[in-house]
């Protein structure tokens, strides 16, 4: 999704190649991630697309099934691979991810912590912008959610950008290693507060960090505990 | 003087972009008693601030982290800001808070309260005698709620607002706030929002999303909000990749907001602009011989200052904004004037009248360390740079110009999208971005289209004292958008 | 039959126009599984309401007291509704309150749920024969928790969201509400918002106000949000004054939501119907020659009507409403047909055509002492009322009528209005009121104008989960209010 | 503002008389509630109206001061009259209000309860909405603020649709006479859930009670309070 190589990035010049990563675009709410295979097959309602016909034409391209069927090859951003997730938890709509990497004020080279890491959507958008000299660490406690998220990462390409931990951040709080080298943090937890205290302790000065919380009482008891932990 | 410091705060600043520090000559936010005042300022030597009827110099923020809070603090010398560090539980209220589970349940009430003025036992002379005696602003607020025969019959809720309003008026707070896209835009937008084009930060972060805009991003964008979007856009490309800013007609668009980002020279560098006749031309040589040296470009900048002045030039001209500027630089050697005003947008002028400007290169021998590195944002965009992007065409396109028809200009930039590239048109009105959508629709030249209404509501959250801000603004415009795709009638 | 009853019953209600308990034929409002489900129906014996794939007759609801409870619940005789009585903490998280200050601390979380679908042991056909043995919802609701493998795993909150999604299913509540202008607003604004041109109730509670609606006011209204803003001030009136629905042309405006308020005689005889025409012309005798009779009315309502019904007629054809009726009235012998639906606006044909039906006054001899003694609403206006409303001027005008033109039809209106009146208008959109707003302003017929855009967010405040409702419209169109003055162009 | 005499309503042939309320309209947001009566003069800084020189012009009229400066005279409605006050308490606004007389299903008639009182700005729009036959309740613990109160209901002609009283409601509840007698009651209290049992008491079967709060916390706990006394 992101490269510091010309020759990767989507352009006039660049073209579907084997092993890319395509979203197939069928309707506005309906696309899939795949990995380009010489020899594989895309079927969907609209009929099978061969893979081979993809390749050597640019993205954004209306291919054809042997039905007669078409879909678009678009190329991938955290947007579209959002879209096109099977959601394993509830996710943050565009609108929120959005607003969320303005409020940490990520630039790139930032070091950036998150937990949960849910079906890291936030996750990839969070990759976008720490690229190409940070890193995000995401932690989650759910076993299989945190090893499907990192098998995604890879997928994506961002693997080298993103670190999926398996760690109980409300019970153990973040690991202490990252003590003042942290810019900003997410918390995405039923009980953000417990997150609180240990957030505080590995924040750079004037670090940021933003707690999403679906009911007041969670805001209201975060408030608390912010106040409580992260004033100067 | 902290200069030694600064400059390698500079140079690590050129690596990080995430300074934690101020320096001298940087450009800061101040937020003056929680919000009710925000100003930008320039931390000089000479840079002072006015609260109430006195001003104060701001060198004691030079140097000092992000985030810190400064108050006035009288001495023998008179009064000055000085830094203070709040306790953990900066609100009486704290404690309520661990006794209460909700609301806390009180016995006293207003009830026996009547209107008249004749409650505080204070009269300003006393206040006027209490600081000439060197009283902080402390002292003065709380002997204004011993003398106030009615502060003890107030509920404590009450009770919280008359302390709150006292202390804003005699021991103001001002917090030290880093620029950041995010605070420039709040600002901005509290203050002076038609400057900016009423973009909310919502919006502004939406666009920036769903154009995909990170790091190796070549992205063009349309930005009548004064420079904010360019500064936004080339903050999230941290010295990789190019913001264009593009422009119809032959003089660019004024980008002055992007001075108050404090952008290192790598990152000032990623800004260019270029015209669209340029941008589609044929074999257009007219942009000048060398605008990518950086050199030659810094010199210019401060060539067009006065030669006398003892402060870093290449920032100054970022304060003299008429709405939000509000610190007075007091070093009478230094003078504000259109001319300078207008030396913010170098690509304003024609090619050649700039040009001629690069050809006094050398001539200013200012010393100034900071100013003499620093490449200023807006060059014309290098024939080389143009040739790349028509050949490989632009990764994306953000437009926020509300005052321009949109719908021809989005068909035309578009053109000069990659295919597969995300676009996103920010607009006041529903209408124009309908008819621009309807016209991509049917010229099949994107999908994915769609209208968003940006949307944002603030909460106060305070023990038992949790609500909606009162003046959230319910206007965040619309955005149109889409992804350009292979085929139909722009390609 | 409770017709006794509801004899009685209608007497009391033209008194205080407050009924608390429902009678044969009344109007109700059914809210099935916290508003999941919004249903109008009629309480006739014949009448049945369908749940799933059940129908159960809504017999059991007459002359039960409105805000009643209904469950279903399993004789021998096979399931009916049956009236309960929650208990007075009827959350299980209610206790959790009191142990906790905030969102409770939990050590429950979901870590070690893992997606699969053998959480459940039991079977679709093991439920079956449980109803078949007569088993509750409640007990249905209980097994499956019971033979859930996962939910003791689940966190309080999650465990709360299963148990209501199968309460939902398999124990569901019908909650009875009053039709009131705020209920019947809400209800067509979920359901079919665009019956009501998108009215939301805090918009119409504008509308009302903004023109100073109360007793003895004569208010002057432009419907075409179906009779919705007709009911909602007759209400207000509660049989004093009169609210007059004007159209343009030769046909008057459907008005058939007016006949969901439950509004006794005393109610329907204050809403009546005027042609523009008719109300600005000079000595115009067009209108019937006694249109004021109620008992002539009554007797034309249910001529039309199929002579052997054994129900209630006059309020049957309200219940044929395509988005909400949902009721099956299993009574073979009354058909609906579309003959009878348009009976609902009597006024829609020609006065010629209505005149002639009044003369088959008393050919009906249906002897049914509720729809004997109800006039209906909207009759057209007498000359005597036309005549008083000329020289007086209507006290105030509303407007709710999207989709016209309004800039020309307030000004035309407005002059019918009495000096000093206070009017309101309805519109989608921003634009077409500002140009009127202008125009007023121009033309100095008006002052204090203003354009109002209604705003509302509704919160979910449960212990813990208080949160704003997601789906609220963020859409409430814009009122432009104002009040006429002496003088200007248009007097 | 109300009445059931119909030469007392405003209409193309009512003129101002002697003794009327009249709304001085200045601008939009200046307006004054004056009584007219022959003699008197209205100063503004406009110049000085003589009442005498209102006396049988129509309600909607332009008039002008000695100066030729002008006002409009208007006929009072709550909407007028709310403007036109010099503000004792915190107001509801007109979009508050108006909300607040369709939840409480209140039609003429009906008997609604209040608690405080406040300025008497929704206490003016509870009386029209009750009137002819119906009544207004209203408490407010503060005797300066009551009195204000009752004195401005017996200037703009509300005062028999319109009972105040001073009573502490969250202290002291409701008075029990009113038990069953009530349609709608309406609590702008800093702690109304202490109201709460006792409003429960009074209202009739299906009667609406509305409570309005600046702070969430006071709706939270407000709602428990709710739940616990006002379902069957």
């Amino acid at each position: 999704m992101i490269s510091s190589d010309p020759s990767k990035r989507n352009s006039f010049e660049r073209c579907i190649s084997d092993g890319d990563l395509v979203i197939v675009y069928e309707r506005h709410d309906s696309m899939k991630a795949v990995q380009v295979k010489i020899g594989s097959e895309f079927q969907n309602r609209y009929g099978a697309f061969k893979h081979a016909d993809w390749i050597g034409k640019p993205f954004g391209s209306k291919v054809f099934s042997s039905k007669g069927g078409f879909v678009h090859l678009l190329f991938p951003t955290p947007e579209l691979w959002t879209l096109s997730l099977n959601h394993r938890t509830q996710i943050l709509y565009l609108a929120d991810i959005s607003f969320v990497i303005s409020y940490l004020e990520i630039v790139p080279g930032c070091v950036v912590l998150e937990s949960g890491t849910g079906s890291g959507s936030l996750t990839t958008s969070l990759g976008r912008a720490v690229a190409p000299s940070g890193h995000v660490y995401t932690f989650d406690f759910h076993e299989q959610r945190a090893s499907l998220a990192r098998e995604d990462f890879d997928r994506n390409g961002l693997g080298s950008l993103i670190t999926v931990s398996v760690r109980d951040i409300q019970g153990e709080g973040f690991p202490d290693e990252f003590c003042g080298a942290v810019d900003s943090i997410f918390l995405d937890l039923p009980q953000p507060w417990l997150a609180v205290p240990s957030a505080a302790r590995i924040l750079k000065q004037d670090g940021i960090l933003c707690s999403f919380s679906p009911c007041i009482e969670q805001v209201q008891r975060s408030c608390d505990s912010l106040r409580q932990n992260l004033l100067m | 003087m902290a200069s030694e410091d600064s400059g390698d705060g500079l140079r690590e600043e050129t690596m990080s972009a995430n300074r934690r520090h101020t320096w001298e000559g940087c450009s800061v936010l101040l937020d003056i008693n929680d919000g009710d005042r925000l100003v930008f300022a320039m931390l000089t030597h000479g840079a002072t601030l006015k609260i109430g009827k006195k001003k104060f110099p701001l060198a004691p923020l030079i140097g000092c982290p992000f985030g810190s809070l400064f108050k006035v603090e009288t001495s023998s010398n008179g009064s000055h800001l000085a830094r203070f560090f709040p306790s953990s539980a900066p609100e009486a209220a704290t404690e309520q808070v661990k006794d209460h589970c909700h609301a806390s349940v009180e016995f006293k009430d207003n009830r026996s309260l009547v209107d008249n003025n004749t409650a505080q036992g204070l009269s300003s002379e006393d206040i006027d005698s209490m600081r000439r005696e060197g009283a902080t602003g402390e002292e003065i607020v709380e002997a204004l709620i011993t003398n106030s025969s009615t502060f003890d019959k107030k509920t404590t809720f009450s009770q919280e607002k008359y302390k709150v309003k006292k202390q804003k008026k005699y021991a103001p707070k001002v917090l030290l706030r880093r620029p950041f896209s995010r605070s420039i835009c709040e600002a901005y937008f509290k203050k002076s929002p038609t400057r900016i084009g009423s973009l909310r930060v919502d919006a502004l972060s939406l666009l920036l999303s769903m154009a995909n805009v990170g790091a190796y991003s070549d992205v063009l964008v349309l930005d009548t909000v004064g420079g904010l979007l360019t500064g936004a856009v080339a903050e999230r490309l941290g010295g990789t990749g190019y913001v264009c800013c593009t422009y119809f007609g032959s003089s660019n668009l004024p980008i002055d907001i992007v001075r108050m980002f404090n952008f290192s020279s790598d990152v000032n560098s990623r800004i260019v602009q270029a015209s669209f006749t340029d941008l589609i031309g044929e074999d257009n040589d007219e942009p000048s011989s060398q605008p990518d040296n950086p050199k030659a470009h810094a010199a210019n900048t401060n060539t067009l200052l006065s030669a006398d002045s003892i402060i870093p030039k290449s920032l100054v001209p970022v304060l003299h904004d008429e709405s939000l500027e509000e610190v007075i630089v007091s070093n009478a050697k230094f003078s504000y004037s259109k001319e300078i005003f207008s030396e913010l947008n170098p690509m304003q002028t024609s090619p050649h009248a700039h040009s001629r400007s690069l050809n006094e290169d050398g001539r200013n021998a200012q010393p100034c360390s900071i100013s003499e590195k620093l490449i200023p944002p807006g060059r014309k965009a290098s024939t080389e740079l143009i040739k790349t992007w028509k050949r490989r065409g632009f990764t994306s396109l953000i437009v926020a110009a509300p005052e321009m028809e949109v719908d021809s200009l989005v068909q035309k930039l578009l053109s000069l999208i990659c295919y597969s590239g995300p676009f996103a048109v920010y607009h006041h009105c529903l209408q124009p971005l309908a008819i621009c959508m309807h016209n991509l629709q049917t010229s099949k030249m994107a999908l994915s289209l769609q209208i968003s209404e940006p949307w944002l509501r603030e909460y106060q959250v305070l023990p038992s004292r949790t609500h909606p801000h009162m003046q959230t603004s319910g206007f965040g415009g619309y955005i149109l958008s889409g992804i350009r795709v292979c085929g139909g009638s722009g390609s």
